[in-house]
């Protein structure tokens, strides 16, 4: 059966979301059991390639029999091993730790609810599995549509507006996309992205490979939210239920980075992108803003989804430019940073969930006096939080130690200076919120009416909520002390030797 | 906002067209793109798929995990305007109710949760009711049978000429969205009751990636239809003609209901009270 | 200029889609009503659709059916199939694809502004920013 | 291929996009997309490509154009652009 892990990983959970669809008309409380059982398959079937791609290097798997470029093939190497695990081990989590909001959410459409979450996973890790070009093109439209659909059921009015408004940016990005694809068909005749590297070096004074890498990028960067094209997400995952917002905002953007990196190391090898054109400086800038920009939006915000939302834009910013530095630290920082940054944005979005499901609100106000009502959610918000802030021994210090190395490698010291520089907002940013949560008095209308001032009794959310959000945390300090290994077997690999 | 879009559209213009003068000439039989893959497709297929039209043959073999995904895209389009829109109303909010009768076209109110027992004398309208259009009803009525045909001979012919399941599943849904179109809402519901379709998507969907799982057990890679050879009791190459075939009805079936779903729910905005 | 009229005509397939697309792209950033911007979305889409088909286009050539496929009768092994006959199959196989993507996000997008328009009564996005700057 | 039908509809692809989108009826400009993408179909037809055709007319003029008439039915037809 272990020739077969690479398509267990996405039919297993494919298949379950028909027949979670299928089940939800029967009987809603079937639902779940499916889900977690095929998101387990998955998941385990992720961990076996891992294990056989750490053993035999690269894993090809033919879909129907046919030889590539012909038909479809998975080239499975390290990167994609490594972010594969990391997206089932997220959306399985994120499915346990959620199942008590789902349910108050939408009581009625259960069945729908977790056939799209499936999917959006399946779509997830097709993208990451995939070695032909235009079948990424299919699965990112698959894991977005059903996106759009899990993060329109959130607040009326303001949540199907700004799915929409993700819904028409996410479809000129994806279209960019395709018609990169298209130029790069054009001039090489493939779609397999082994074949086109292949081809490739011979073209590469080219105009229109030139534009296919540009557009491509172009695509990339909007469905990812770098900074101008960034207008979509912060109220897209604002306004979406917890649910949603802790599958979508870990897994979305991670995988286009991830669609990035495989693109320049890849299909378009690494001289093309940092030697030929002559635009990862610019690029690289570009980050620098992002950075700067998403930190000091974040400052502002008087709510802390939106807050966490604006630091993902930042965050895409440090990973958009450890890639482009031109060096194999500044790229194996990137990698890393998406491990580590899908594992904090989980644990910090899980915990808003906890708060919210408790708390009915995400403002500010909501948060006085939590520390003393739900001292486990907040624990594994501090942890997941100080790894955003990059403090020892949690994993996020480690990716953006690599990062930094990697800026002064490149010597691009205005990089470095961003990352310092938004690792202090973020230091602002959360311990506001600490003290929120800790130094201000419960307040009088959030208590139960008593005149006399009263010690609040603890309220935590339910054990199934609580626990995964401290797996998640425990996790962010394991993996933290872990870097080591993960760097030396895993992503040391994943880069090309080409690569200084 | 006007004058930024006008903007990045020429920029972007400009790029492209820049871009574009390094292609080869339109419709050059030496580019790239006619010569490194596609002429193994032209020249092969006929043995190894034994399906003349290349196309359904690329489609819904070579690249059949892509196809697979393609119904899937449908699916959960189908699926989040069910989620999005769907509203389940409660009995009590719906206060009155309008009849028709069918002979003479009178219109009945019935008031505080009253309604007349079935029969075939009075039918239920919407409450934007538009009046009885007997040319109409009984043109389109006549039409979905001859349009229903039309459509399983496309999924039937597809290997031979243009069509195929998604061809077909459309038309199929077509003709049902006609009927609602020319009745209302909710005559086609009696016949194709949300349930059902609901089902049925999922279904279609899962007999084509049911295939592949099939082949998957039998040893083989998903979607070898090879694999299926022993089961059918034909050769390999006829073998994945067959399971082009059957792959191609679970599209269609899925398709067909994912379109008349959607129709159903944005027509009614979600409620199944009325339609267009 | 006849080297310039020469590559207009050569080409001008991929100069209408590059009108269409800029069209479309227009429509989607400026537009200020929700439907209007989702059909310049379409407009966008279908335009890269048409650059495709126009890769699998190719001179003297015909439609990707094989003209001798119909059983058996003809004997398989008497004709070869030359590939300079046949248009290019495969763009054809990769826009059925992106049909079906644009009518499903076609869709969704509906279905969104249905969901927007149940909320705020308009489909104009001025007058919903308005109304939401309200609050 | 005859280059003068085309060219002709070409052109007229180029108006049918532009009039659905200027037109002031979201009526109006659904059914102008109906035409638009019926003209692509020809086009595609033209080029050889019968199956994306076969397609184009059924999901793009047809099942869109209903979708589109469905919307703008339980909306509005009012646009201000």
């Amino acid at each position: 059966m272990s020739t077969q892990y690479p398509a267990l990983v996405v039919v297993v959970p494919l298949l379950s979301a028909f027949l979670i669809s299928a089940a939800g008309w029967a009987n809603k409380r079937l639902c779940f059991p499916i889900a977690v059982v095929a998101l387990a398959i998955s998941t385990y079937s992720c961990f076996g390639l891992l294990v056989r791609v750490l053993n035999e290097g690269v894993v090809v798997y033919r879909w129907a029999g046919w030889d590539p470029p012909w038909g479809i093939a998975y080239y499975v190497d390290h990167l994609n091993a490594l972010v594969l695990t990391v997206v089932a081990v997220v959306s399985l989590i994120n499915l346990v730790a959620t199942k008590k909001s789902i349910d108050e959410e939408f009581p009625d459409k259960l069945g729908p609810f977790y056939s799209l979450y499936v999917l959006m996973v399946t779509g997830c890790l097709g993208i990451v599995a995939t070695g032909d070009a235009f079948n990424l093109y299919v699965l990112l439209e698959i894991s977005a549509l059903t996106g759009y659909g899990l993060l329109a059921m959130g607040s009326k009015g303001r949540a199907p507006l700004s799915t929409l408004n993700y819904l028409y940016m996410g479809t000129i990005g994806a279209c960019f996309y395709l018609l990169g694809i298209g130029y790069l068909y054009i001039v090489t005749g493939s779609l397999n992205m082994v074949d086109i590297a292949g081809i490739l070096p011979s073209l590469y004074q080219s105009k229109a490979v030139m534009a296919a890498f540009i557009i491509c990028m172009v695509g990339v960067w909007l469905k990812m939210a770098l900074f101008p094209l960034h207008a979509w997400l912060p109220n897209a995952y604002t306004y979406a239920p917890s649910a949603a917002s802790s599958l979508i905002a870990p897994l979305a953007t991670k995988v286009m980075i991830y669609v990035m990196i495989r693109l320049i190391l890849t299909v378009f090898t690494p001289e093309f992108a940092f030697t030929t054109l002559s635009v990862s400086n610019a690029v690289v800038w570009l980050a620098v803003i992002a950075i700067v920009v998403g930190a000091v939006l974040a400052l502002q915000e008087r709510s802390l989804k939106k807050m966490l939302t604006y630091v993902i834009v930042a965050e895409v910013g440090y990973m958009v430019g450890g890639a482009w530095l031109g060096n194999s630290a500044g790229m194996t920082g990137a990698i890393l940073h998406i491990v580590n940054d899908a594992l904090m944005t989980l644990c910090v979005f899980l915990a808003v969930g906890n708060i919210v499901y408790k708390a009915k609100g995400h403002c500010f106000e909501d948060l006085q006096g939590l520390f003393r009502k739900m001292p486990f959610t907040m624990g594994g918000f501090v942890i997941g939080a100080l790894s955003i802030i990059g403090v020892p021994p949690t994993c996020g210090f480690f990716s953006k130690w690599y990062l930094i190395s990697g800026a002064i490698k490149a010597g691009q010291y205005h990089f470095m200076a961003a990352l310092l520089f938004s690792s202090l907002v973020c230091v602002v940013l959360f311990f506001r919120i600490i003290e929120i949560g800790y130094y201000e008095p419960f307040s009088e209308e959030h208590g139960h009416g008593h005149g006399h001032h009263q010690e609040p009794s603890m309220e935590e959310a339910p054990l199934s909520m609580v626990v995964p959000l401290l797996i998640v945390a425990a996790g962010l300090v394991v993996v933290g002390l872990y870097t080591g290994d993960i760097v030396e077997h895993i992503i040391r690999f994943a880069i090309p030797k080409g690569l200084a | 906002m006007k004058f930024l879009g006008l903007v990045i559209a020429f920029i972007t213009g400009v790029f492209l067209v820049y871009a574009a003068v390094d292609f080869p000439d339109w419709a050059d039989p030496e580019s790239p793109a006619s010569t490194h893959v596609s002429p193994h497709f032209i020249e092969k297929t006929m043995e190894e798929t034994s399906v003349p039209n290349i196309v359904t043959a690329v489609l819904a073999d070579y690249r059949t995990f892509d196809t697979m995904f393609e119904a899937t895209v449908i699916f959960s389009a189908a699926v989040v305007c069910f989620f999005v829109l769907r509203t389940f109303l409660k009995k009590e909010e719906r206060e009155e109710r309008l009849y028709r009768h069918v002979l003479t076209g009178v219109t009945i109110r019935v008031k505080e949760g009253g309604r007349i027992p079935p029969s075939d004398d009075f039918e239920r309208i919407d409450d934007s009711w538009i009046p009885h259009d007997l040319i109409i009803k009984t043109i389109c009525r006549l039409m979905v049978p001859f349009i229903q045909i039309f459509a399983l001979y496309v999924v039937a012919h597809g290997h031979h000429s243009p069509g195929g399941g998604f061809q077909g599943g459309v038309i199929l849904g077509a003709s049902v969205i006609v009927l609602a179109m020319s009745h209302d809402l909710r005559t086609t519901l009696q016949r194709m009751r949300e349930k059902v379709v609901g089902i049925l998507c999922a279904v279609g969907v899962l007999l084509y990636a049911g295939t592949g799982a099939l082949c998957l057990l039998l040893g083989m890679n998903f979607l070898d239809y090879s694999a299926l050879a022993p089961i059918l009791g034909v050769g390999p190459v006829t073998a994945r003609s067959h399971g082009i075939l059957i792959v191609e009805i679970g599209v269609a079936i899925a398709v067909m209901t994912a379109m008349v779903w959607i129709y159903n729910n944005v027509s009614s905005r979600g409620n199944y009270n009325e339609g267009l | 200029m006849t080297d310039f009229a020469q590559l207009v005509v050569a080409k001008y397939n991929y100069w209408i889609y590059i009108t269409l697309m800029m069209i479309g792209l227009y429509a989607i950033i400026s537009k200020n009503n929700l439907v209007k911007k989702i059909l310049g979305m379409n407009i966008f889409q279908t335009a890269i659709i048409l650059f495709y088909v126009s890769i699998g286009a190719k001179k003297g050539a015909t439609i990707p059916i094989l003209e001798h496929g119909h059983g058996p009768a003809h004997g398989a092994g008497s004709h070869v199939v030359h590939a300079a006959d046949y248009m290019n199959p495969l763009p054809h196989v990769l826009m059925l694809t992106a049909i079906v993507v644009g009518v499903a996000t076609l869709g969704v997008a509906l279905a969104l502004a249905l969901k927007v328009y149940r909320h705020y009564h308009t489909l104009e996005e001025d007058e919903i920013l308005a109304q939401i700057r309200k609050k | 291929m005859l280059w003068q039908l085309d060219l002709a509809i070409l052109t007229l692809v180029v108006i049918a996009a532009v009039g659905s989108l200027m037109v002031k009826d979201l009526l109006g400009a659904a059914i102008l997309f109906g035409a638009y993408s019926f003209m692509m179909c020809l086009l595609w037809t033209i080029m050889g490509a019968v199956d994306v055709a076969f397609t184009e007319a059924s999901v793009g003029a047809g099942v869109s154009t209903v979708f589109f008439v469905a919307a703008v039915f339980r909306t509005t037809r009012r646009t201000k652009d």
